[in-house]
């Protein structure tokens, strides 16, 4: 919908190549869109593209045509298709986040990429499960097989090897975002076969199986993208929230916040992308009343040395981005219970 | 000239002009219900009304969208118009697809041929994997008598798993955020044919299709021998037609028009096997088949009907307030609208009681 | 007596623009048989099917006992105790008896569940009341098609039909059981029934009506006390034209056996003998009638002969070459024709043209095909020449079959069946419930075929049709030949039944004659 | 290391079989009047929401129930309405339902919670767990059949329900004849399509319980799409189970053992698309090998008799 004000700011259009809802990576982006609006009263469009993926290079196409001076979207997925609008409208600006575009032969000069080190927030909450675990198993549930998601896995299974190099770690993925009992069925799966007893869910609407799965058995479950305990418990959902110690935050409405901050004073590098992790203040790990309730406070000196060690660069946080398969599956297969 | 009009309108079939009237009626009725609906969650309704029947008019590339969505829409109407004539509930189509692509993909990025000859070789391997798949549940229905309905349904999820894992496994750029393939070789894609558009010569390949189609289905004989299958397989077997060989045939001419409509997808709308989960044509091809009652000269205006609405409801969703899960409602009721067939049954029964009358 | 039904101008448009019934006018007393008459397609089925519920008239009255109604489906001609019997069964195969009879109101315990022993009992009483020999318990598709016409008529009369109709009830029946069915009518009526009879066979409908009435192209043309109206005189009302009551036949001139069947066997999964080591000759110029109750063999017997079964054993000669294991492409390619049993399920699509029906056995020819495309002008230019010859009532060869009536559908078949000048026809019920016109000219192409030295056989329930129409013929009974008369001449309708039956068989010499060299 | 034949495995696949057993037992009844509904698929997803809403703003249990069959039964009914009555093809019908149930619930989810992805916004109540008294403290079997939702008894009663109901009712016996021979059924003054409409309905009521199982006590809360292709996976266990409520009770439980194996088979390193194919293969092959077994029970038909009882032909 559209969120009707009169200002004489940039006007701008959001496009989400999916659908509101989620509680994690749109709904994040979403927010960071309402502080936009909140702050400066800024025209903003927010437009839903749906799941069928063919439909997404007209919608923003459409966009591109309109009266809209920044538009900005989201996804790999997007990735060509933002390149061919910015192409064809060099008087307009492209945000696009969670991948970049190429800008090899110094092409796509208004468009800003923004990259995020998920794997870094990963690593961190690869730290909070192994020092939480009593069995010395830990688990993840994937939406699907991709980088983005393996991204995730693989810092926090060098995370969680940080604590303990012996730790066991259980992979499953869902075989999409949708299918929540599947996701529950697969952490209780890890829960009761692997007796994993602590599982980070990276799996979209889906991961809320896993989340309810862990309040229903009695083990602890990482939310992801936003913080998931606090929107819960927002919710009014206590019950969950309290088995949630701490979520993985890839906050993409912070990074867009701060797209149109840079935009105030013309900071922003367009055509360029940035990477932004742990540093830039866009990744990390949620720390609230149940991350205090849950993590006994022997944790804390571990995730401050191993943020700082990340910030200075000297912890090289491993990236599933450009690993080969074969690395990657001997990776997973390394930790398997 | 208003009078010629009326007369050549009353030269027609009565069915005909039931038929249009029908149509006619049944696009009203629904745009009412459109229009209620919109009001009813819009605060620019007109806008919005405006850009839902007029949105695909507004540019070229609109226009372009319409018809770049037809192709593959019209590809599985056909598939599945060939396969229900012999009465074959056969719906793997969306799985015939989906591995169709992949397999296109996998060509691509595999054979050293030169562009053109790629992109050919690529498109019939795609195609024949695509009957592959719908071929299945033909042959297990032929060999042991289960329903191909439910098994063609389980060879979806099948056929998706498979082309993921051969992706992921073997053809997956590490560089890519989610599940894709490395880029196809440029020279492999299928050529824009009209510029500022996205339409590719995948329309020149479908066209060639629409009319085989016809011919084989209406004019020669193999069509002949499914077209009396799907009406009565006892007569046809009675006759010493070979109808284990029409089930056969049937379904995997179906497949291999599925596989083709993924092959030039792949081909014409991408430039790497980016696919992330089942694309939504899953039952379209069905909606279009019914539309045009199975007959091929009618699936591509079927197609574009389809088409157009969907384009219009997607314009509408981006430029307008109204959301797009409301426009799926809408479209679903255009569609069931249209393939009600005793709606106004009661008005048929009068045109032809009164003209038995004037005939006497 | 008065009328307990009354139509007047009745007025009938089918969908698809055929006027079935154009003000006809209807009456029938209480407590008469009533039989209706008519070539096929004259609207008799739909004028009951207006009376029943099935079908509402565009425009027309109807009277019940005096009382303008209107029947707006079956149950309320149920309710009103109109009864109909169905030429084809309305019955539900894997339900019992009982449960058939008594369906639609059921006798029920604790309000919603079905009272089986209630059904079985009630079944059993009505069937003892008016002495109809059936069991009640057993499964409906394992029951004698003469068992299953009965139920039929005891279904109607367990929902309380004072008024039965009876469309085409005795096109199945052998003459001992037509024999019985008329009985128990006349059983019936003395119990004050009403009886609504149609058929096509009109010395039944001289013995058993008290009036009849005769239809033509959807008009009423008279009704007549059966006394006073010859079978000839019904006929030419019914056809609208004279002379059409002789058989033309001559001596057939049987030549050399073309198929020799030698100990063919068919078994069903129990290894029990459907047909039981049967061996016969089918010789050139000759008609070979075969007889016997229905489920005695001969559907095995057609299936096998025509490829649509395998034997389990034995062997089918045909010029030379073992047909027994067979395609039934193969088959037809020598020169095999078959017209089937049942025409809606097998001899046509009904949603197909008229022309596409005629080519099903020849699209496949050098004449039609180019070896990829079919010829259509050529195609339709043939149909057109059929629609004429085998004169099928049609607006044009494009219409779709199901628009034909059923003798006209009969036609269709024939038509497509005999064209190929056919070495040998396998006639299966060729004339069932089809009217006097039709029957005939299909007799006269089954003769002229004979003569030009085809070798037909005929099945048929019918015996005297076996008895007009064939040369020489055999009885079955339980999958064997149990009788063979080389001259239908000499033998009488009743003698046939006792062999049918089982009463009597003839010895394996006598059967022997029917192999010839 | 994997987890099967332990009574937590099992206790796992009952849970699995649960929502399809339901929804299968909706597709028996349609069956047996001779419609196809495929339109289970937005049944299920329409009971989940609409269960989830009415407990959610009512705050009970019951009004929840009452609120997630009458979204089964408005969706059965809507596809009885045309293709009973408007007369468009039912599979057709069927389909567009499926399209328009993803999009009118989270249209609908919108409206209420202001939600789009799933309702946690709104405390719906859930179906409670029970323990079967006697039953809990068998040792081994006490721990897979004891302490399951009371939704998961009540599709086991669901099962017997249709078969009493299929076979012992007189309602029953119609809809049962109405499926094998319309025309018998209209000859006797039965009302065909009233009887596929009340099939319909019915099968919207069980369905509705499968949807409602998936929202209401499988999770707590509704999500977009949650249903994912289970009401497909129905039609299959009734096909494969050739409608006979026992029959479709194996061949569910069958599908949930699938399942519950590619769980477990994942967790040992297994890819996850192999993995993801296990359940599916599995239904195809039960499929063939129940056709088989169908197939040799009934050659005692001739052929003539098969090629007029071609299935197909309905
Ligand atoms: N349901 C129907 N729809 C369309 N036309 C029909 C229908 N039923 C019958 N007809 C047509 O109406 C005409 C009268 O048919 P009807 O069945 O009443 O004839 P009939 O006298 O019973 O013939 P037959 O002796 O062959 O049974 C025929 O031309 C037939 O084709
Ligand atoms: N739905 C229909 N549409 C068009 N024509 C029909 C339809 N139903 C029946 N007919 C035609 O009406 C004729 C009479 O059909 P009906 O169902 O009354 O059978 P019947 O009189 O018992 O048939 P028969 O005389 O072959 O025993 C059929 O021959 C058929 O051609
Ligand atoms: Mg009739
Ligand atoms: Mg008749």
């Amino acid at each position: 919908g559209t969120t009707e004000s009169e200002s004489d700011g940039p006007r701008i259009a959001v496009f989400i190549n999916g659908t509101l809802g989620d509680k994690s990576f749109f709904d994040s982006a979403n927010l960071g869109v309402q502080a936009i609006v909140d702050q400066y009263g800024y025209d903003v469009r927010v437009v839903e593209g749906g799941n069928d993926d063919t439909r997404w290079q007209p919608a923003l196409l459409d966009l591109a045509d309109g009266p809209y001076d920044i538009i900005i979207a989201g996804t790999w997925q997007m990735e060509q298709t933002v390149m061919e609008a910015a192409t064809l409208h060099p008087d307009k600006q492209f945000i696009i986040f969670d991948t970049t575009v190429d800008y090899s032969d110094g092409k796509h000069s208004n468009v800003y990429s923004i990259t995020y080190k998920q794997n870094e927030g990963g690593y961190l909450a690869g730290i909070v499960a192994a020092s939480l675990t009593e069995t010395g198993v830990i688990g993840a549930v994937g939406g699907i097989d991709i980088p983005v998601i393996n991204d995730f896995i693989v810092g926090y299974i060098q995370g969680a090897q940080s604590v303990n190099p012996n730790i066991k770690v259980a992979i499953s993925y869902i075989g999409g975002f949708v299918d929540s009992a599947r996701g529950k069925e697969l952490a209780l799966a890890q829960f009761n076969g692997q007796r994993a007893d602590v599982i980070f869910q990276i799996a979209g609407n889906a991961g809320l199986g896993v989340l309810e799965a862990a309040e229903e058995a009695g083990f602890l479950a990482i939310g992801v993208d936003s913080d998931q305990a606090a929107i819960l418990a927002e919710d009014g959902r206590n019950d969950v929230a309290n088995i949630i110690p701490t979520s993985v935050l890839k906050d993409v409405g912070a990074s867009l916040k701060r797209a149109i901050d840079l935009n105030e004073d013309d900071l922003v590098p367009w055509g360029q992308a940035e990477s932004v992790g742990l540093t830039e203040g866009s990744v990390g790990i949620a720390r609230n009343t149940f991350f205090d309730a849950l993590v006994p406070s022997s944790v804390l000196p571990l995730l401050e040395s191993a943020d700082a060690a990340i910030r200075n660069g000297s912890v090289q946080v491993d990236s599933a981005f450009g690993m080969d398969q074969a690395r990657l599956d001997s990776i997973r297969a390394a930790v398997r219970p | 000239m208003l009078k010629l009009i009326k007369q050549r309108w009353l030269d027609q079939p009565l069915d005909n002009r039931f038929e249009s009237i029908r149509f006619s009626m049944a696009i009203v009725i629904s745009l009412i219900v459109t229009l209620v609906l919109v009001l009813l969650v819009s605060n620019e309704p007109l806008f919005a009304l405006q850009q839902l029947f007029l949105g695909p008019l507004a540019s070229i590339r609109k226009f372009g969208n319409v018809i770049e969505s037809m192709i593959p829409l019209t590809f599985l109407g056909l598939s599945v118009a060939i396969m229900f004539s012999a009465r074959q509930f056969n719906l793997g189509s969306s799985g015939a697809l989906f591995l169709g692509g992949t397999v296109t993909a996998v060509v691509v990025l595999t054979l050293p041929l030169p562009g053109f000859v790629l992109s050919v070789v690529a498109i019939l391997l795609g195609a024949f994997t695509g009957g592959l798949v719908t071929l299945i549940p033909a042959f297990i229905k032929l060999r042991f008598g289960a329903s191909e309905l439910v098994s063609s349904l389980m060879m979806n999820f099948i056929a998706l798993n498979l082309g993921f894992f051969i992706i992921l496994n073997y053809y997956r750029d590490p560089q890519a955020g989610s599940l894709a393939s490395f880029e196809f070789p440029s020279s492999s894609l299928l050529v824009q044919l009209i510029p500022g558009t996205r339409i590719h010569t995948g329309l020149l390949l479908l066209f060639i299709m629409i009319v085989l189609i016809y011919l084989f289905i209406q004019k020669t004989k193999w069509g002949y021998a499914l077209r009396m299958t799907g009406f009565n397989k006892s007569f046809a077997t009675y006759s010493g037609i070979s109808t284990g060989a029409v089930i056969l045939y049937s379904q995997f001419l179906g497949g291999i028009l599925a596989g083709m409509a993924g092959s030039v997808e792949m081909l014409g709308m991408y430039d790497r096997f980016r696919w992330q989960a089942m694309p939504t044509y899953a039952f379209d091809g069905v909606i279009v088949a019914v539309l045009a009652k199975n007959k091929p000269q009618y699936i591509p205006l079927a197609a574009f009907v389809l088409s157009y609405i969907r384009i219009g409801a997607d314009t509408m969703s981006v430029n307008s307030d109204v959301s797009f899960q409301v426009i799926a409602i809408i479209q679903g009721l255009i569609i069931i609208m249209i393939a009600a067939n005793a709606f106004l049954a009661k008005y048929r029964q009068r045109l032809v009681v009164q003209e038995a009358i004037t005939n006497d | 007596m008065p009328d307990i039904i009354t139509m007047k101008q009745m007025y009938k448009v089918y969908p698809n623009g055929i006027v079935a019934n154009d003000y006809v006018d209807f009456s029938v007393k209480e407590g008469e048989i009533h039989a209706l008459v008519g070539e096929n397609g004259a609207g008799k089925t739909t004028l009951m099917k207006i009376l029943f519920g099935i079908e509402q008239a565009t425009t027309g009255e109807l009277y019940h006992n005096g009382q303008l109604v209107s029947f707006q489906n079956p149950q309320e001609a149920i309710k009103a105790g109109i009864g109909m019997v169905h030429q084809h069964f309305m019955q539900v195969g894997s339900m019992t008896v009982a449960e058939n009879v008594v369906l639609g109101s059921e006798p029920k315990k604790y309000r919603f569940l079905l009272d089986r022993k209630k059904a079985i009992d009630d079944t059993a009483e009505i069937a003892e009341k008016y002495k109809f020999k059936i069991d009640p318990a057993m499964r409906l598709d394992e029951c004698s098609v003469g068992t299953r016409q009965k139920i039929e008529i005891l279904k109607a009369l367990f929902h309380g039909a004072k008024v039965i109709i009876l469309d085409e009830p005795t096109a199945v029946l052998t003459p001992q059981e037509t024999e019985e069915l008329f009985r128990e009518l006349k059983g019936l009526k003395e119990r004050g029934h009403t009886i609504i009879f149609i058929s096509h066979k009109l010395n039944e409908v001289k013995e058993i009506s008290d009036r009849v009435t005769v239809m033509r192209s959807a008009k009423q043309t008279g009704t007549y006390d059966t006394e006073s109206i010859s079978k000839e005189e019904i006929s030419n009302l019914m056809v609208g034209r004279e002379g059409l009551w002789e058989l033309t036949k001559g001596k057939a001139t049987p030549n050399e056996s073309i198929i020799t069947v030698n100990n063919l066997s068919v078994m069903d999964e129990q290894r029990r003998y459907l047909l039981d080591h049967i061996s016969f000759s089918m010789r050139k110029g000759e008609i070979l009638g075969v007889v016997g109750v229905e489920g005695n063999g001969q559907r095995e017997l057609v299936d096998v002969l025509t490829g649509l079964n395998k034997a389990s054993g034995g062997s089918i000669m045909f010029k030379g070459e073992d047909i027994s294991k067979q395609s039934i492409h193969h088959i037809r390619e020598m020169g095999l024709s078959h017209i089937p049993e049942d025409r809606m399920t097998m001899g046509v699509a009904t949603e197909a043209s008229i022309t596409d029906n005629l080519l099903s056995i020849y699209f496949d020819k050098e004449s039609f095909n180019n070896g990829v495309l079919l010829d259509q002008s050529s195609i339709d230019a043939w149909a057109k020449d059929r629609v004429k010859e085998y004169a099928i009532k049609t607006k044009s060869p494009n219409a779709q079959v199901r628009s034909l009536s059923g003798g006209n559908i009969q036609k269709v078949v024939v038509a497509r069946e005999f064209s190929n000048n056919p070495d040998v026809v396998i006639a299966d019920q060729p004339t069932r419930g089809i009217d006097v016109g039709a029957a005939q000219f299909i007799h006269n192409k089954l003769i002229e075929l004979r003569d030009q030295g085809a070798s037909i056989l005929l099945v048929s329930a019918d015996l005297s049709e076996v008895l007009d129409v064939s040369d020489s013929l055999f009885v079955m009974y339980e999958g064997k030949i149990v009788a063979y008369f080389d001259d239908v001449t000499n033998v009488s309708a009743m003698e046939l039944g006792r062999f049918m039956l089982g009463i009597e068989a003839q010895d394996e010499e006598q059967i022997k004659r029917g192999i010839y060299a | 290391m994997i987890n099967l034949l332990t009574p937590e495995f099992f206790f796992t696949v009952i849970r699995v079989t649960t929502p399809i057993l339901f929804a299968a037992m909706a597709a028996i009844i349609c069956s047996k009047s001779g419609v196809i509904n495929i339109a289970l698929e937005s049944i299920m997803l329409t009971a989940a929401l609409t269960g989830v809403l009415a407990s959610g703003f009512s705050q009970n249990i019951f009004i929840g129930m009452v609120g997630g069959i009458l979204g089964g039964m408005f969706i059965a009914g809507a596809l009885a309405y045309f293709s009973l009555y408007l007369k468009a093809d039912i599979i057709l019908v069927g389909i567009a339902l499926n399209l328009m149930a993803v999009g009118g619930t989270v249209f609908v989810m919108f409206v209420f919670t202001g939600d789009r992805g799933s309702t946690n916004s709104i405390r719906s109540l859930q179906f409670p767990d029970v323990n079967i008294p006697l039953l809990q403290d068998i040792p081994v079997v006490g721990t897979a059949l004891s302490g399951h939702n009371i939704l998961t008894y009540l599709a086991i009663l669901s099962v017997i329900g249709v078969w009493f109901f299929l076979s012992k009712t007189t309602y029953g016996l119609r809809l049962r004849s109405v499926g094998e021979n319309p025309d018998a059924a209209t000859s006797v003054g039965i009302d065909v399509r009233k009887v596929k409409l009340v099939a319909l309905l019915i099968s919207g009521f069980l369905g509705a319980f499968g949807g409602m199982y998936m929202s209401m006590a499988y999770l707590s809360v509704f999500s977009t799409n949650m249903v994912a292709g289970r009401g497909f996976i129905s039609l299959a266990a009734a096909s494969m189970g050739q409608a006979n409520p026992f029959g479709t009770l194996l061949a569910a439980s069958f599908f949930g053992l699938m399942e519950s194996v590619s769980y477990q088979l994942q967790a040992i390193g297994i890819p996850a698309q192999i993995v993801g194919m296990v359940p599916y293969v599995s239904v195809i092959i039960g499929l063939v090998l129940y056709a088989q077994y169908q197939q040799s029970l009934q050659k005692k038909k001739t052929l003539s008799k098969q090629l007029k009882e071609d299935p197909n032909e309905a």
